[in-house]
């Protein structure tokens, strides 16, 4: 029972990380209607930049920052400079594109930092709470849930409470109407990819220091399991990427404490099997809203 | 084969004072290759109401969307107070006092009636539409008010259609573009809505360029009216006289 | 404007206008003589460059698949490593099971265990493939995705089986005589890719072929037409899933083992660039694709190596790889093959895409 | 037994919205039936009906007097082609090699013929061949065979749209918009095309020049509803199909 407290506490943590990761996709699908491939890689990127100012400055949250800014402005080169060119008539060549960017990325980071791994520190103690003898929080799990619970609100704030957040809205849906009606709708864009590169890159820093650390492809398998959180709970719905990314770490956690870890990847793709085959578009996608 | 060329100017039934507020020369434009329109000739009037009629594939819609720059023209010229607009982004016609309400109404079905509403105004300032516009808009459209928070895909047609308006209204344009109002209305909503067409240009001089299926609502309150036939103007002429001509109705039926 | 009062002057075309496929006999003609040029350069080549000529031809049968998959019926499978990977432990299973103690395994025991690798993949491709056949666009990436990522974690959990990361030995003898390893086995995966390549024109250039480039197309239109949507999706997903069956075989072949670490998600990634340089949906492009496998990381190996740096070593060739995969996306989507047929006659690509997403001119 | 196709009493709703509201239409063997109305009556969904893209929740069709329950791939094996509204060509398949696409049921072999290039395999792509040119020629655009349907004039993919079908001989042919997007000289070619067709036709179509010159019979539908049913020169004498075109307060023109 011990156990299962605390395999629960420790999934929803890394649940809530594949949560946040999960909304970057979902945020940048519903801008651009891409899965990004590279958003793994990406944000990666700049948890390297962040831990780099982080030693330089002896300063985790200066890292922190660096890391959030760095996302903003990779995401908006990356939209600006690629993604805007690509030719979007079939989801192929998107896909492509950003898979030519996890080499490219990865690759470079290669060349600057190396292919070890390096320590990456978290800011908080990991040893956790025990609560009636049964270990159940760290101060870094409640730091996890802080960060992930403060992004989701200011993303749910921008979304409904601001005008910027309904020009982003409209010209997702609707971009040809929403130029008739004045919206920007190129920069709604780079601004979608920005943000969803910011939270990704944040989604980054609460994984990483829980991992064997800093490495070019350290994302890759949260990837694949926040992939599988936001096609759970359909690539549309934000609600659904928080539901679907806490139900993936509560998969992982049980089954890598019940079975084994190196059971996980093989549970976490008959969990994206069954669900899309019962549901292709995911357990949250609304039936077809737009008629005519 | 479809009416023949109008010996006349627009606006045969009232004279045109002044430039037009709409100018439309020689204009040649479609999707790819193919053109749709072949070298159109139009003169709206400001503070009138002129109907485009004609059957499915005439080139209607895509007249509509060349003068809001959704596709640019191969050939031609089109001037919105003798200034030239093919050169103007879509995003900002708007601001030059242009509102288009687009084929199928263009209602965002995932954004609440208000949403859809503010979002007529955001391009004036941070929040989109005030209050008191908003407020306006209900008052003209009862339904709306009730379904402030409805999401658009709840909404019948006629409220959509009041939404589609009522957003364009909120930019206060001076020259409304709309295409094909009545698809779907059963014949009373039409027919208040033409009322309203009536009443804008009548109040507050706005100026109307309104593609049409339903030919006699728009004839009810359009000033002038052109039918369009396979990408060309067919017949020009007030709407008072087109009413009863047999052209219009061979454009449509055939027969 | 009108065009068809040409058409009362214009005679019968000929049938002679349409491409169609090559004769049988001609393309049996090319593999001769393509055989027979692999057979001569193994004697002029040195052992290690005749290493990397087998494995160009171990690469061209996966690639080969995985092209008409991707380019002839537009379905995008990132988990092809997987299945190469089960092509390869499948090979070096059935061989040890049929080598006995001492690893001399009979003679035919190669074919026995090439053509299980071969039926084993063809299965698991079924299985992914009628999965497949519900989905579309990004789901069918993610879904491959997590396929590809699951290898190890299958040969760790079945590791009374698979033997964990540290795999499993294939052995292979060269017939007795003279012929060297090297030699051997660049005939082995030649006569593989060149047999894939045959049987490959053979069906792209039949109906089904045309079925599933119209599936790709125009999937509404595909059906109208009497094409079975979801029966051609999974025929292009089980094929191209054989010829990954056949070229991971010949993979642990040339490797003489097989370990998870051979079949990375960066393969998967490999396979997807090489066949989207090389050019969608051609045969030919697969090719290139192949030849661009091996080529560009030992170009990027020999740069590092001048350049003096370890780290750019490994790397240089992932970065090369990454920035061609982008730049062939946004400028030359026809890849290689497709730059080599324009040559002459340009096409506006984006027009022609344009046209395609507003099908419906009038209003 | 009815003989041709048949549609008895079918209904179809979107949510609130009524799409067809008991609709019977006949289709006798060898006769043009065209389908007319203002735009959103219904027409597409009626084709979709027929094709099996939608299901009717009341109402019955047969052919040939056996029930009729379409799947859109099966069609073509049941007799049953139909066009495009837009162009719906395949662009990486050359114009013969679309139409081609459209005559698999006349394939004899399998896959593996195919992959080992069965003389059997050859033999077939011949007949498929043949069947399509024959089509293309039909449709007076056999010129075109060798060329992608992208750089084409509209008038020309329309016609190979047609060839596709036409290749797949069907007994009963069903025309979305045959006319749209084509200039008059072209319409009137088309008409002479569709009358001289052996199958029977069933047309959507605004252009009303063509309708009225090559339709046996016109059902015009407005709300999803029957407005009129009966020969073009009823048709165009009843007063409903007028109100319907041109609104509701439509007098007589003189």
């Amino acid at each position: 029972m011990d156990r299962f407290v605390f395999l629960t506490f420790d999934g929803l943590s890394r649940g809530a990380v594949y949560a946040a990761f999960a909304l970057a996709l979902v945020l940048t699908w519903r801008a651009a209607r891409v899965v990004n491939f590279a958003q793994g890689a990406m944000a990666v990127a700049c948890a390297y930049a962040a831990y780099s100012v982080s030693a330089a400055t002896g300063s985790y949250w200066v890292g922190l920052a660096v890391a959030l800014v760095g996302g903003l402005l990779l995401g908006a080169a990356v939209e600006r400079v690629v993604m805007r060119f690509v030719d979007h008539s079939t989801p192929l060549n998107g896909v492509v594109v950003a898979l030519g960017l996890v080499l490219l990325i990865q690759a470079v980071l290669g060349m600057i930092y190396g292919n070890e791994f390096r320590p990456a520190a978290p800011p908080f103690s990991r040893g956790a709470f025990q609560i009636g003898g049964v270990a159940l929080l760290s101060r870094f799990d409640l730091f996890v849930f802080a960060a992930v619970g403060v992004v989701l609100l200011l993303l749910a704030l921008l979304f409904t409470r601001t005008g910027t957040g309904l020009r982003m809205r409209a010209a997702a849906f609707a971009p040809d109407v929403s130029r008739l009606l004045g919206v920007p709708v190129a920069g709604m864009l780079t601004l979608g990819w920005a943000l969803a590169a910011a939270v990704g890159s944040l989604a980054a820093m609460l994984v990483i220091p829980t991992e064997l650390g800093l490495h070019p492809t350290a994302m890759d398998v949260v990837f694949v399991s926040s992939f599988t959180a936001a096609v759970v709970g359909g690539l549309d719905s934000a609600l659904g990427a928080v539901a679907g990314g806490l139900l993936v770490g509560l998969l992982l956690s049980y089954v890598s404490g019940y079975l084994g870890a190196t059971v996980a990847p093989m549970a976490v793709l008959a969990l994206l099997v069954v669900v899309l085959l019962a549901r292709p578009g995911g357990l949250f996608a609304r039936a077809s809203a737009r008629s005519a | 084969m479809t009416g023949t060329p109008a010996e006349q100017p627009a606006g045969t039934g009232t004279e045109t004072l002044d430039t037009p507020l709409l100018e439309i020369r020689n204009l040649t434009a479609g999707y790819g290759a193919a053109p749709v329109l072949h070298e159109v000739d139009l003169a709206v009037p400001a503070g009138r109401i002129v109907a485009v009629l004609g059957a499915n594939g005439a080139g209607k819609t895509t007249l509509l969307r060349a003068v809001s720059g959704l596709i640019r023209p191969s050939r031609g010229q089109i001037l919105f107070d003798g200034r030239d607009l093919c050169t103007v982004r879509v995003e900002q016609m708007i601001r030059r006092g242009i509102a288009h309400v687009p084929e199928g109404r263009g209602v965002i079905v995932e954004l609440t009636v208000e949403e859809n509403l503010r979002l007529g105004g955001l391009w004036r300032g941070r929040r989109g539409a005030e209050r008191a516009q908003l407020d306006e808009i209900y008052d003209l459209f009862e339904p709306l008010a009730r379904r402030r928070r409805s999401p658009g895909h709840q909404l019948s047609g006629g409220e959509r259609q009041m939404l589609a308006l009522g957003r364009a209204l909120i930019a206060s344009p001076r020259l409304l573009l709309l295409d094909e109002p009545s698809l779907g209305l059963a014949p009373r909503v039409i027919a208040q809505t033409m009322e309203l067409l009536r009443t804008l240009r009548d109040r507050s001089g706005m100026t109307v360029l309104l593609v049409e299926q339903n030919v006699h609502g728009a004839l009810s309150v359009a000033n002038d009216a052109v039918v369009m036939s396979l990408g060309r103007i067919a017949v020009r002429d007030s709407a008072a006289r087109l009413r009863t001509d047999e052209r219009l109705r061979h454009a449509y039926l055939g027969f | 404007m009108s065009m068809l009062r040409e058409r009362a002057a214009a005679t019968p075309a000929t049938t002679q206008a349409s491409p169609g496929r090559p004769r049988v006999w001609f393309r049996l003609a090319v593999t001769v003589a393509a055989a027979l040029l692999i057979v001569l350069l193994t004697y002029v080549l040195p052992p290690f460059r005749t290493y990397q000529l087998a494995t160009v031809g171990a690469y061209l049968c996966v690639t080969a698949g995985l092209t008409v998959l991707i380019g002839r019926n537009g379905q995008l499978s990132l988990g092809h490593g997987a299945l190469m990977a089960t092509g390869a432990y499948t090979l070096a299973l059935t061989q040890n099971a049929l080598a006995g103690d001492d690893f001399a395994a009979p003679g035919w025991a190669l074919a026995v265990s090439v053509l299980a690798a071969v039926a084993v993949t063809t299965v698991a491709g079924a299985v992914v493939g009628l999965a497949a056949a519900r989905l579309r666009g990004p789901y069918l990436a993610g879904l491959t995705l997590a396929v590809a990522v699951v290898v190890p974690s299958v040969t760790s959990t079945f590791d009374s089986v698979f033997n964990s990361d540290q795999g499993l030995p294939v052995v292979l003898n060269p017939p007795p005589g003279t012929v060297p390893m090297e030699r051997w086995q660049a005939w082995l995966a030649w006569a593989g890719a060149l047999l894939t390549m045959l049987l490959l024109t053979g069906l792209t250039g039949s109906r089904f072929g045309r079925d599933m480039a119209a599936v790709r197309d125009d999937e509404t239109a595909a059906r109208l037409a009497g094409i079975d949507v979801a029966r051609t999706q999974v025929l292009a997903f089980v094929v191209s899933a054989a010829c990954a069956g056949l070229g991971g075989a010949l993979f642990a072949l040339l490797a003489q083992s097989v370990s998870p670490g051979a079949f990375p998600l960066t393969l998967s990634l490999f396979l997807l660039m090489a066949v989207v340089i090389g050019g969608l949906g051609s045969l030919a492009g697969a090719a290139w694709g192949a030849l661009l496998l091996v080529a560009l990381p030992a170009l990027a190996q020999s740069a590092g190596e001048r350049a003096g740096s370890a780290r750019l070593e490994g790397n240089l060739a992932l970065a090369v790889f990454g920035v061609v995969l982008i730049v062939v996306m946004l400028a030359a989507p026809g890849g290689i093959q497709g730059a080599l047929r324009r040559l002459g006659h340009t096409r506006p690509v984006r027009e022609v895409a344009r046209l395609i997403r507003h099908p419906k001119g009038g209003t | 037994m009815t003989e041709g196709l048949a549609l008895r009493h079918i209904s179809v709703h979107f949510g609130g919205l009524t799409a067809l509201d008991d609709i019977s239409l006949d289709v006798p063997p060898g006769a043009v039936v065209g389908v007319i109305g203002p735009n959103g009556a219904g027409k597409t969904t009626l084709f979709n009906v027929v094709c099996g893209f939608v299901r009717p929740e009341t109402g019955t069709m047969t052919l040939d007097g056996q029930p009729l329950r379409p799947r859109p791939q099966q069609l073509t094996r049941l007799g049953i082609a139909r066009t495009l509204q837009g162009i719906g060509q395949f662009s990486g398949l050359t114009v013969l090699e679309n139409v081609m696409a459209g005559a698999g049921r006349d394939a004899r072999t399998g896959v593996l013929s195919a992959l080992f290039s069965m003389p059997r395999t050859d033999r077939d792509e011949h007949r498929l061949r043949d069947a399509a040119m024959s089509a293309l020629r039909t449709c007076g655009v056999a010129e075109y065979a060798a060329a992608r349907p992208d750089g084409l004039p509209y008038a020309v993919r329309k016609r190979v749209g047609l060839a596709r079908a036409l290749v797949a001989r069907p007994r009963i042919l069903l025309l979305d918009e045959p006319a749209g997007g084509l200039g008059a000289q072209e319409i009137d070619e088309l008409a002479t095309l569709i009358s001289g067709l052996h199958c029977s036709v069933l047309v959507v179509e605004h252009h009303m020049d063509l309708v009225m010159s090559i339709c046996d019979r016109i059902l015009v539908l407005d709300f999803g509803k029957q407005v009129a049913i009966g020969t073009p020169t009823e048709v165009s004498a009843d007063p409903a199909v007028a109100e319907a075109y041109l609104g509701a307060d439509a007098g007589q023109p003189q």
